[in-house]
């Protein structure tokens, strides 16, 4: 009987700081056993549980897409104890790793539309493992128009500089960023994220919108995609909950009658109205 | 004791009739015999829930804490003792609360009661004079409130309210000085006979945490056992975590326990933690001379230190 | 073929020296080449005052055979009262720990000023001797 | 269905023969109180109890279990599972609603994907359940579809019909594991007369409490106010979940010294606040209140919603052990009858 609670060895690859403050960090993990690999078949907006070894478990999304094989990356913000043991190790080390578990984005039924991916700061994760996902060669022209609203506190905030920058140069997607606090040297747009969005007001016809960032993002953000008329089942959430066992039996995920872990994150906001649950944002 | 009743409920529709406080915190009937139970009652027509037996087990000091309401509570012996070291420790300011005291002959030990009726159904229970009145389906016995008393109270020095606003009732007669005859017999023993006793209570324990969220002096907004950065104490009932956690919790009490014995009356499995904190009340009486609960200017004896504190333990090479 | 060497036991002790005294005391008495046990490991703290019951309790857990907490003589203080509070802390303690069965010899308190080389030395000596006549730790410790 | 009949006086030897081959879990007195142990000889074992002061459900789901041990070294991690117990287990004279519990248990950690610790002791376990005569004040196992003869789920299950026990077979289980005792067969008129004493034992026990048609009421009145004012006087300890015979939430947890560790799973209570309480601060369930009802709407609502049973039993350990006698059945009647809080 396969064994949920094991976690599988991995070693991090590379350590890479995404802000000027240091606290979140882009970690690069590859399975030490091959036959792991192909056990961790997932799609964007799943998740895996780390088990940093001597401290604990912990939930992160996967920032890296399943179009690159061969490697995982997660983006670790500085919160907790596993997460600042995380960051105290460097390339080499060995950490656990579980899952992967929840439903993710429902690529399939984006194929053939539009498609907005609304972020803020650290919860942008996710979303940028379905941007490179989605714009992959053989992926490209399932879907058809690609646009990327993301904003974080300040341009030293702003996580994946390359990814941004090879999304800005290609004409297949529109990539509109924006921080709350200008600084020297920043080009783009200055206002917070549910700002832009009204401004950049994408077309609701044929389009799904997908909303991940810290609570008081999404709250703001929603009325103005309710607004731009986008229909309650064409915006989906990823939901922040505290997790542990990923697999719908510890109950510390549970709202209303689903468990995040395993019914989510991801759920569209009709699913979240008619959920009776304590607010989640 | 019903005009001790209405005098309560007097004092507390008086209090909330002329909005005095917000809430009167005192005992309504349970839904199970041998249970009283917390209530807060906050329009003067509700005060007629209050009522007052020999089941009011919990210490109502536990709910003053962090609340910024006028409160008013009814308070026996050891919830005074307990208010009076909040109010030292300033976790509630003297003028906040109206304290109704209430003279207490102690209170009746219900897991007792169900393991001498061993089993058998109770289905009502009647207190009278000096005994009570246990009634069940094809049963009926009267036991002596003196030989059920909770262990705490069998050696309470101070029934009547050390501090209070209003007296309801009169006070009733106080037993001899401090005693610590169980612990003195404990100490007694040899060092592997404690450690034998000690470890089979420990190994019982399930860590529900029940003793410390009873505890009226237990208020810290994160526990040491809940902080997990650091992380000082494993969460499993491993039984060195557990031992620790109740070393931890009676020495954060030492020179503040005021022995109202709420920690042991709210743990399920009936498990000897009250022995740990009377130890050390004990040698804070004796290394310092303080009893705690019993004078608002006298400063806690861990918060102070003499020149000529005892050096015996002190190692001489 | 050399009699294999049996290992013979060697208690650990765990000893909180504070800074201004003890520490200083112990360094005497490595300047001045005075012997001593060498099964101390020795933890500098600001002050005996410092010292955390947990800390204490966190070294028994993990199979310390002896801890020593070691301040400035009263009124020598380097922080006026630390050794005072800590004094009226470690009385308790000693007795508490004695009551739920820890043997007598495990946990030791004592004052050793800078100037006292040859004391701290001794002090070692007999904590070395009683924890090494208790054998290894057993109570309170914690099995992974 | 067949029965058999064994007096009570051989209940003894019975679980002595027991106890050669399983490891027999039955009720023991011991402090004032009953508890499930595992029993040496068959006299340390008593039927004569109303329930035992924690339900049997951490035989199955322990308190703390070691899920894996690792090993950290320059290569890698080496990690591994525990050795299990191999002999089979029987819970003996186990109550209806604890059966009910394991009931419960079973569907949460039989889904897949299945809980392997759980499932591997659950499958070499045999259940002798064992009928109450009398109820004591907290049961209301009645108004929650149970009864205190309810044998469904035990494979075997025992009804107290004078100075003998009728025992009901009723898992093919059960039948294997009599097998080996060569026990009476029941006449007819003797099982008809423990349905006698079973019917009289339900009709004892009045339904307290009417939790037909709770789903859609608790939904209606889950922000209605009178939440917070029926929990104001919880303590937020942990007694009703950990003594509860179908709550199941863990936590895990990783305990090491130095390269080595493990990985325990450890009962955890959603009456904690550190139970929802994320890393980077915000608490969906901060207050006491919303704690509470929480519990309450897990056992009535979700669990039923999403398993198809109720998430309570009615063993009324909650209601005997509550430190503030916070009573779940008075609880359901204020939000399902009458509306106002006492």
């Amino acid at each position: 009987m396969k064994n949920p609670y094991f976690p599988l060895p991995v070693r991090i690859e590379n350590v890479l700081v995404e802000t000027e403050d240091k606290n979140i960090k882009t970690f690069t993990l590859s399975f030490i056993h091959k036959e792991n690999e192909e056990q961790f078949r997932y799609r964007p907006g799943q998740f895996a549980e780390l088990t940093v070894f001597g401290k604990g478990e912990a939930p992160f999304g996967m920032a890296s897409s399943p179009t690159q094989p061969g490697f995982l990356e997660f983006s670790i913000s500085k919160v907790g104890v596993v997460t600042n043991a995380l960051h105290q190790m460097s390339e080499g080390e060995i950490l656990g790793i579980r899952g992967p578990f929840g439903n993710g984005y429902p690529s399939e039924t984006f194929k053939g539309k539009n498609v907005v991916l609304i972020g803020g700061g650290f919860g942008f994760s996710t979303l940028r493992a379905l941007t490179n996902y989605m714009i992959e060669e053989t992926n490209r022209e399932e879907f058809k128009k690609i646009t990327v609203i993301y904003g974080a506190r300040r341009p030293g905030f702003l996580l994946y500089k390359s990814d941004l920058e090879t999304w800005q140069n290609r004409s297949d997607i529109q990539v509109f960023l924006t921080v709350d606090q200008d600084d020297i040297g920043w080009h783009g747009k200055v206002g917070t994220v549910p700002v832009v969005t009204r401004e950049v007001a994408p077309d609701a016809e044929n389009t799904y919108a997908l909303v991940c960032g810290p609570p008081a993002m999404i709250k703001y953000t929603l009325p103005v995609l309710k607004e731009l008329n986008f229909p309650n089942e064409r915006i989906f959430l990823s939901l922040e909950m505290r997790m542990k066992c990923g697999i719908g039996k510890c109950g510390r995920c549970n709202i209303g009658s689903k468990y995040v872990c395993q019914d989510g994150p991801v759920f569209s906001y009709a699913e979240i109205l008619n959920l009776t649950s304590d607010d989640i944002f | 004791m019903d005009a001790l009743i209405n005098r309560i409920r007097g004092i507390a529709r008086d209090l909330l009739r002329e909005g005095k406080v917000d809430v009167v915190i005192g005992f309504e009937e349970g839904t199970i015999p041998f249970h009283s139970r917390p209530c807060f009652v906050r329009s003067p027509d509700e005060a007629d829930r209050l009522i007052w037996n020999s089941f009011c087990e919990n210490n109502l000091a536990t709910y003053v804490v962090k609340r910024n309401e006028r409160m008013g509570i009814v308070a026996k012996g050891c919830d005074t003792r307990a208010l009076l070291e909040l109010i030292k420790e300033r976790q509630v300011i003297r003028d906040q609360i109206y304290i109704i005291g209430v003279p207490c002959e102690g209170m009746i030990d219900r897991v007792r009661v169900e393991a001498e009726l061993r089993n058998r159904s109770i289905q009502t229970v009647e207190v009278r004079e000096g005994t009570f009145l246990i009634m069940g389906k094809d049963f009926e016995k009267e036991l002596e409130i003196k030989e059920f008393l909770y262990p705490s109270c069998q050696v309470c020095t101070r029934k009547n309210p050390v501090i209070y606003d209003e007296l309801a009732g009169e006070e009733v007669e106080e037993s001899v000085g401090e005693t610590y005859p169980d612990i003195e017999s404990f100490e007694g023993f040899s060092d592997e006979k404690r450690w034998q006793y000690f470890s089979e209570e420990m190994s019982r324990c399930i860590r529900c945490y029940a003793c410390r969220n009873a505890c009226p002096l237990c208020y810290c907004t994160e526990c040491f056992v809940d902080a997990s950065n650091p992380q000082w104490i494993g969460k499993s009932i491993d039984e060195s975590d557990t031992a620790l956690f109740h070393i931890m919790r009676a020495f954060h009490l030492a020179g503040r326990c005021v022995d109202c014995g709420a920690c042991e009356r709210a743990c399920p499995l009936g498990i000897d933690i009250r022995k740990l904190n009377r130890k050390l009340s004990k040698d804070v009486l004796a290394l310092f001379n303080y009893k705690a609960g019993i004078s608002l200017d006298e400063v806690a004896p861990l918060a102070t230190y003499r020149p000529d504190d005892s050096e015996a333990f002190i190692l001489e090479p | 073929m050399a009699e294999p060497k049996i290992e013979k036991w060697e208690p650990k002790i765990v000893a909180f020296l504070c800074n201004w005294c003890s520490y200083a005391g112990a360094d005497l008495a490595g300047i001045s080449r005075i012997q001593y046990p060498n099964n101390v490991r020795i933890i500098r703290v600001a002050c005996s005052g410092q010292v955390n019951p947990w800390f204490i309790l966190a070294n028994i857990q993990q199979g310390i055979d002896g801890v020593l907490i070691s301040g400035c003589h009263p009124g020598e203080c380097h922080y006026l009262t630390g050794n005072y509070r800590a004094r009226r802390k470690f009385a308790l303690l000693k007795n508490f720990l004695q009551f739920v069965g820890l043997e007598e010899g495990r946990v030791h308190f004592t004052w050793v000023s800078a100037s006292e080389g040859v004391r701290f030395a001794k002090v070692i000596e007999k904590v070395t001797d009683i924890v090494r006549s208790l054998g290894p730790a057993k109570k309170l410790v914690k099995r992974i | 269905m067949k029965a058999k009949i064994i007096r009570k006086k051989d209940i003894s030897g019975f679980l002595d023969r027991l106890i050669q081959a399983y490891r027999v879990y039955a009720p023991v007195m011991q402090n004032g109180y009953f508890l499930f142990k595992t029993i040496k000889s068959g006299s340390e074992a008593s039927l004569n109890y109303h329930n035992t002061k924690m339900s049997p459900k951490d035989i199955l789901f322990p308190q703390s279990e070691v899920l894996f041990r690792y090993q950290l070294d320059k290569r890698g991690v080496e990690i591994d599972a525990p050795a299990q117990d191999e002999r089979d287990l029987v819970i003996f004279g186990i109550r209806p609603c604890d059966v009910r519990g394991i009931q419960a248990l079973d569907k949460v950690f039989s889904k897949n994907p299945k809980d392997p610790y759980f499932e591997e002791r659950r499958n070499r376990t045999v259940i002798v359940g064992l009928g109450c005569k009398e109820n004591h004040n907290g049961c209301f196992c009645t108004a929650v579809g149970g009864g205190p003869c309810a044998d469904d789920g035990s494979d075997l299950f025992l009804i107290d019909i004078g100075d003998e026990y009728l025992i009901r077979v009723i898992s093919d289980k059960g039948e294997v594991f009599l097998k080996g005792e060569d026990l009476p067969d029941a006449e007819t008129q003797k099982i008809a007369f423990a349905a006698v004493v079973a019917e009289k034992a339900q009709d004892a026990l009045r339904p307290c409490v009417e939790v037909q048609g709770s789903e859609d009421i608790l939904t209606q009145r889950f922000n209605d106010p009178v939440w917070d004012v029926i929990s104001e006087k919880c303590i937020g300890c942990g007694v009703c979940t950990y003594l509860c015979p179908t709550c199941h939430c863990f936590d895990i947890c990783d305990e090491a010294v130095n390269k080595e560790g493990k990985g325990i799973r450890i009962w955890d209570s959603c009456q904690y606040p550190l139970f929802t309480r994320q890393a980077s601060g915000p608490n969906p369930r901060d207050t006491v209140g919303k704690r509470m009802r929480q519990r309450i709407m897990h056992k009535f609502v979700y669990f039923p919603d999403e398993q198809g049973m109720l998430g309570c039993t009615g063993c009324g350990r909650c209601v005997i052990e509550c430190p503030v006698n916070l009573d779940i059945r008075e609880v359901l009647n204020i939000l399902l009858r009458t509306g106002a809080a006492r």
